[in-house]
């Protein structure tokens, strides 16, 4: 992306600027564009969010402030910047103050290794999976942090769910995740999105495959467990409903936020709605493709690459619009899914959280990681890995035995899993039961 | 559907705890007014209990009657006959009409068993007629001011309690 | 080992699934309930006391404000004690009106009940705005009928304020329409949800016997499967006249409650239908009884229940010869079912409260009075 | 818990257990099946459906944009019904309104007629606060005069709280309002209603239960008319023989005309007094009620005027000052009522000048008294 810019710059402006100043002004651009952009995509998830579900409730929604409401965000805005900042006397101040800016800050570093658009990145790290999910982690401290320093009981209580909510799920999370990138066999999250090149097929997995950007992850047994596996783990690491139990409102008033007002409170919305976001944007990038889509690869291909300094700087640009056109409208797509759960389902209880996420999601994941490696093994392994069974067999064959035998296992353990689960959940319910009977 | 007269219940409850029954007199719930019509005396036809002998008439007319849902305790405070009257009400769980036991005790004196440790449905209507009428139940295992707080002075819904007046309006502030 | 303490954590008395300003004084060990003490009486305003100071018609309004969500039911519970007490007649017509009425506010009642409930269990209010829908239908109708949504005041001593309206009918039959799909639809959008069972099922588990114990009445004792209904048990008005089925729970859990209170809607529904079929017409009898605004009864006292949607609402009145109640005692089913909410929480965690508290749906104005 | 303790057979009916069906071994199902619920809805919301017997689509009412669809038995804060024709209003003060009113926040005071002290079927004051009325339309609904009715305005906020202790005037309203916004409630009771008004406007005297909205105008034409009426009375008094102020027959008398009427028969008497007396007593007469005549278009102004004169008068006429008095009579009979008519906007002002008017129509009245005998 700087490369790009430099190229920009200095060849089509002409300015014959340093080497030092042009990364400067780039890098100073992409964070300003960054820290812009991460605030409005809050302001319209918020508004998105109020939209759409008052239509699942027959309602309309805000519609007063600006046409259609869609000033509705920024009055809120104004209306968190105008409160008064309420400290309880009993609380923490110090923590109480830091709380809100450890929880904003890892979700807004989260933006630097998400690709908006082909070569749209504005970090490529080679571990930018890891990157992304160790940084995600960071938020669950200041959670923490807020619960503790509230001292207030439901605060508490709110930051302990959180907690160990976050903690347990990104286990699924990071496990679906690694089945994919077994199959990429990276971890840059530009490579991931270029394995996704193809037609239903990954043309990786299946070289010849048209470029239509349609070779997503999802359509594979293995990608399709990991996606369903990864996006519930999502809903767990992003608090939406059913798995928003450390603010559960009707239980917990609004968990660690309880003690917060003004704009500190508005710091805790923002985040949450940012991770949202970003959630929505990995599934996007991971399972479907990102940019990827049809005509964007062709247009980029035109454009100034490090692979083509000559092309055109206008297919840049096409490109980058098409790219991030279709990876909005994925990432808006998943928003619109987490507000459909939102309006259909009740929430979870946290010991029915754990259950699900430890004794289902965990060993489904493990399950598929298993696939993941039957997946490598049957497309791309040969005599010298050990693997002989498809020795000589045409491409296509390979791909099909790999899809067949992944997703039999899969779905096998989805079947046997569910009936364990709930085996074990009757179980569980009858012991509580004779426990409460013993104590009454 | 048992249906059970109160003269029946009456006849029923002098045999099996004749103690139990005290002779009911018409009580006048107003002073007679100088002139105009009188209104008459109050004599309902239910069983009165000794408030000795209510816990057992009670689960008797549970245990042995099988009426098992109770209702309903309401407190009549009557100011000038000098006394209070609890209402003890009775269903049977397959249906039918009430069966009453009536309970008299002294305005100065109200002490009444507690029927809560025998029978659980009696706890909230307990505590609300302390509360309201400063009836003391011995017994209750819980018996606090269910609505008025705790400092309360007074028993509201007494006819003696001033409706007027804003004696309690300062507590607040000063405690 | 290390130092444990149990937690003492105040839900209430402003806590967003309260229901009004109710107090739970919870000890927690972790997320267990450890121990649970119901503190209420925010919105006392001894409505008894001001009921013994008005005349019996003054208080009809009052009675409104009990169960804000069945002011009809409680007007009927009123007018019924009074009409026994003073030996007052009912004309047929206005017998039907008065079922017509409560059977819908018992619909709407369980439409919001559940709504609240499944509220409390964190779904984002989706299907209460489902009921709420339905509920805002008939109080249009009640609206129509009485002048007012909530607080209708629309019974009086011996009938109602005025008869239906000529748009009644026809709206009511457009509406008996909608709700057999709207029960449909809850139902299909709750009775199978995997968290819904979850949460609901083994949850506030009230066995029957200490339901009975308990004296809790309406859908809590059916769903404990006692099928104990006022309008079978002991019936009023003109309920004898009426096929509709009483529907009761196997353990006694939310989820019981849930489905009986649901089941209850599609019964409420038939009786409605078959008091369009049997309505007398506007002949039967004046229903509206301008002369009885100064009821003056004879001495002596009357208990008048009815199965409102919450349970068994009684009034027990005793008249001492003037135009005013001597004693004026509300039996409010909100305030007696909560009378086991302690041992229904015991041993379960803070989130269940609050659903144990949603299913046993009560309402502070009654609870407070 | 298998089988219930409590076999209870129940009529007409059956006991139905629920089915919970809770032992299935489940995968998701459910939860799709609530998906596709909630996703029908979402789908239905853009159509706008208010339909009673649909339960998809939006049935929202834009309020402001969109007022309400309001049934005519809808009941909000209670007014009170004036005739259109005649200005009368229906209230005859009986007290039955305030007396069943739950929280009592009705009060009224009984007019009294300013001749005789004698209470009169009209109401002078009538106050409810609105902030603490609880609609149950109890009012309306004892009323026997179908005076007070339940109002479909709903749009009652203010940040003046003073402002919802609403007085006679606010309360009013034309009998032809009510009849719009409850036309069959009103075709009901109408017959008896201005019957029963009819019967009641007999027993009004002079301007009594008038409402004060159609005060000015009703000042006007009738100071119109007094000045007219003393002219003829003074043509009368040149021609003793004629009773000039004849009103014109066969038609219904509007209440200006009716004081008008009885302003002049007044008028005729004291020009007849008058000529027995000195033509220097008699001077005065004129000039009275001329102010009024003039000053229509600012009544209440003049009426005031006329007040302080007819007090002064008055205070003559207390002094002993006999032959001054006299001819205040007719034009005392305006001031008495024209300055309850004034607007509440100087409530001082106007509170003196009744009470002078009410003086100086005592005053005259003994004097009066005393001369006729």
């Amino acid at each position: 992306m700087y490369d790009m810019l430099t190229a920009l710059i200095n060849g089509a402006l002409g300015w014959g600027w340093p080497e030092w100043a042009l990364n400067l002004l780039s890098y100073i651009l992409i964070v300003t564009i960054v820290l812009v952009v991460a605030p409005l995509q809050m302001l319209f998830f918020t508004y998105y969010e109020r939209r759409v579900i008052a239509r699942m409730q027959d309602r309309v929604g805000p519609n007063r402030v600006g046409p259609e409401g869609i000033w509705q965000p920024i009055a809120d805005g104004v209306k968190m910047f105008t409160k008064e900042d309420i400290v309880p006397q009993a609380a923490d101040r110090i923590v109480h103050f830091l709380a809100p800016c450890v929880v904003v800050a890892p979700t807004v570093l989260m933006f630097a290794v998400v690709p908006w658009g082909p070569g749209m990145v504005p970090v490529d790290l080679p571990t930018g999976l890891l990157f992304f999910f160790a940084i995600s982690s960071i938020s669950a401290v200041g959670l923490m942090m807020a619960g503790w320093a509230s001292n207030n009981k439901f605060s508490l209580l709110g930051a302990m769910r959180a907690v160990a909510q976050m903690v347990s799920y990104e286990i699924p999370a990071v496990l679906s995740l690694i089945a994919i990138v077994i199959i990429v066999g990276s971890l840059s999250i530009n490579e991931i999105i270029a394995y996704q090149a193809g037609l239903i097929i990954s043309n990786r997995d299946l070289p010849g495959v048209p470029d239509l950007g349609l070779g997503w992850f999802v359509f594979t047994p293995v990608g399709f467990v990991a996606f369903v596996a990864f996006f519930i783990a999502a809903l767990a690491e992003g608090e939406r409903t059913p798995f928003d139990i450390p603010e559960a409102d009707s239980e917990i008033v609004a968990g660690y936020m309880t003690e917060y007002s003004g704009m500190k409170f508005g710091l805790f919305y923002l985040a949450q709605y940012v991770l949202n976001f970003l959630l929505c944007a990995i599934t996007a990038i991971i399972f479907f493709g990102g940019w990827q889509g049809p005509g964007v690869g062709w247009l980029y291909a035109q454009g100034i690459t490090p692979a083509n300094p000559n092309g055109n700087g206008l297919f840049n640009v096409l490109a980058g619009i098409l790219g991030v056109f279709y990876f909005l409208l994925k990432t808006y797509i998943f928003f619109f899914v987490m507000v459909w759960l939102r309006g259909a389902f009740p929430r979870l209880r946290i010991d029915q959280l754990m259950d699900f996420g430890w004794k289902f999601l965990i060993p489904w994941t493990l399950a598929n990681l298993f696939s993941a490696a039957l997946w490598v093994a049957f497309t791309r392994w040969g005599p010298a890995e050990g693997m002989l069974i498809t020795v000589g067999w045409s491409p296509v064959l390979r791909w099909l035995a790999a899809f067949v035998v992944t997703l039999a296992i899969n779905l096998g353990v989805y079947l046997w899993l569910t009936r364990v689960y709930a085996a074990s959940q009757a179980e569980r319910r009858r012991a509580e039961l004779e426990e409460l009977s013993a104590a009454a | 559907m048992p249906e059970m007269t109160p003269a029946e219940l009456r006849a029923r409850l002098a045999t099996a705890l004749p103690a139990a029954l005290v002779e009911a007199e018409p009580l006048a719930i107003t002073p007679p007014p100088a002139h105009g019509p009188q209104p008459g005396l109050f004599n309902p036809p239910d069983p009165l209990v000794r408030p000795d002998y209510l816990v057992s008439a009670a689960l008797w007319v549970r245990d042995t009657l099988g009426y098992a849902y109770l209702s309903d305790i309401a407190v009549v405070d009557y100011l000038y006959a000098g006394c209070f009257e609890l209402v003890y009400r009775f269903y049977h769980p397959t249906g039918g009409s009430s069966v009453v036991l009536r309970v008299r005790v002294p305005r100065d004196e109200p002490v009444v068993p507690s029927l809560t440790p025998h029978w659980p449905a009696a706890n909230f209507h307990e505590r609300e007629a302390f509360d309201l009428f400063g009836v003391e139940f011995t017994g209750h295992p819980f018996l606090r001011r269910i609505y008025m707080w705790d400092e309360f002075e007074g028993f509201p819904m007494r006819k003696d309690f001033p409706r007027q007046g804003d004696k309690y309006l300062g507590g607040e502030s000063e405690g | 080992m290390l130092q444990t303490q149990e937690l003492q954590v105040n839900i209430g008395p402003q806590h967003p699934s309260t229901h009004g300003v109710f107090r739970m004084l919870v000890t927690v060990d972790g997320e267990t309930v450890v121990d649970l003490k119901p503190v209420f009486g925010y919105l006392h305003r001894n409505h008894e006391q001001i009921a013994e100071a008005n005349s019996y018609l003054q208080n009809m309004p009052y009675t409104d404000r009990l169960d804000y969500f069945n002011s009809m039911a409680n007007n009927h519970a009123y007018a019924m004690a009074v009409e026994r007490l003073a030996g007052i007649e009912v004309p047929e017509r206005a017998e039907y009106i008065r079922v017509l009425m409560v059977e819908l506010t018992r619909i709407l009642n369980h439409a919001s009940a559940v709504g609240f409930m499944i509220n409390d269990m964190g779904a984002w209010q989706t299907p209460l705005a489902f009921g709420m829908r339905e509920r805002e239908k008939i109080l249009d109708l009640f609206e129509m009928a009485s002048g007012a949504r909530l607080m209708c005041n629309y019974f009086r001593f011996g009938g109602v304020v005025r008869d239906l309206p000529p748009e009644f009918i026809p709206n009511l039959r457009e509406l008996l329409r909608a709700l057999p799909a709207y029960i449909d639809e809850l139902e299909r959008l709750l009775r199978d949800n995997e968290i819904l069972l979850q949460r609901a099922i083994g949850i506030g588990i009230l066995p029957p016997e200490v339901a009975l114990s308990y004296g809790v009445s309406g859908p809590v004792l059916r769903g404990s499967g006692i099928p104990y209904d006022v309008r079978k048990a002991e019936p009023y008005s003109v309920y004898d006249r009426f096929d509709f089925d009483v529907p009761i729970g196997k353990v006694g859990d939310v989820y019981d409650r849930f489905l009986v209170r649901i089941e209850e809607m599609r019964q409420s529904k038939r009786i409605i239908e078959q008091v369009l079929e049997q309505l007398p017409d506007a002949k039967g009898g004046h229903i509206n009884p301008k002369a009885r605004q100064n009821v003056r009864p004879p001495v002596g006292d009357a208990y008048a229940r009815i199965e409102s949607p919450k349970g068994e609402l009684g009034f027990y009145l005793v008249s001492d010869g003037s135009t005013k109640p001597y004693r004026y005692k509300v039996r409010a089913p909100s305030f007696i079912n909560l009378t086991p909410l302690a041992d229904m929480c015991r041993g379960y965690k803070v989130a269940d409260i609050v659903v144990i508290l949603g299913s046993i749906d009560i309402v502070m104005g009654e609870v407070d009075r | 818990m298998t089988a219930s303790p409590f076999e209870i057979e129940i009529p007409r009916g059956r006991v139905i257990e629920v089915q919970r069906d809770d032992t299935r071994v489940r995968w998701g199902g459910g939860l799709l099946r609530g998906m596709a619920v909630v996703w029908k809805h979402w789908k239905e919301s853009f159509k706008l459906n208010r339909s009673y017997s649909q339960i998809h689509g939006t049935f929202t009412i834009e309020y402001p944009e969109e007022q309400p669809r309001i049934p005519e038995a809808y009941r909000n804060m209670p007014i009170l019904l004036y005739d259109d024709e005649t200005g009368h209003e229906l209230c005859t003060s009986c007290f039955q309104c305030e007396r069943i009113c739950p929280p009592q926040v009705i009060h009224m005071t009984q007019a009294k007629d300013p001749a005789t002290g004698k209470p009169v079927p009209a109401v002078a004051e009538f106050i409810i606060e609105y902030d603490a009325c609880m609609s149950c339309g109890f009012c309306a609904e004892v009323c026997p005069f179908d005076a007070i009715k339940m109002d479909h305005e709903f749009e009652l906020s203010t940040d003046d709280h003073t402002r919802l202790t609403v007085h006679k005037e606010q309360l009013l309203r034309p009998i032809s309002y009510y009849a719009k916004i409850a036309p069959t409630m009103w075709a009901e009771v109408r017959e008896s209603a201005l019957k029963k008004l009819q019967g009641n406007v007999r027993r009004r005297p002079d301007v009594i239960g008038l409402a004060p909205q159609l005060t000015e105008k009703i000042a006007a034409r009738r100071a119109e008319l007094a000045a007219q009426a003393v002219q003829a009375a003074q043509a009368a008094a040149a021609a003793p023989a004629a009773p000039a102020a004849a009103p014109a027959e066969g038609r219904k008398l509007t209440p200006e005309e009716k004081a008008a009427k009885l302003a002049a028969i007044r008028a005729a008497k004291t020009a007849q007094a008058g000529e027995s007396a000195t033509p220097a007593e008699a001077a005065p007469a004129p000039p009275s009620p001329a102010p009024a005549g003039e000053a229509a278009p600012s009544a209440d102004k003049a009426a005031k005027l006329a007040a302080i004169r007819a007090a002064n008068a008055a205070k003559k006429a207390a002094a002993g000052e006999a032959p001054a008095t006299l001819p205040v009579a007719p034009a005392d009979g305006m001031a008495g009522d024209t300055p309850a008519d004034a607007p509440p906007a100087a409530p001082p002002a106007d509170k003196a000048a009744r009470l002078a008017a009410i003086r100086a129509a005592n005053a005259a009245k003994k004097q009066q008294s005393g001369d006729g005998s």
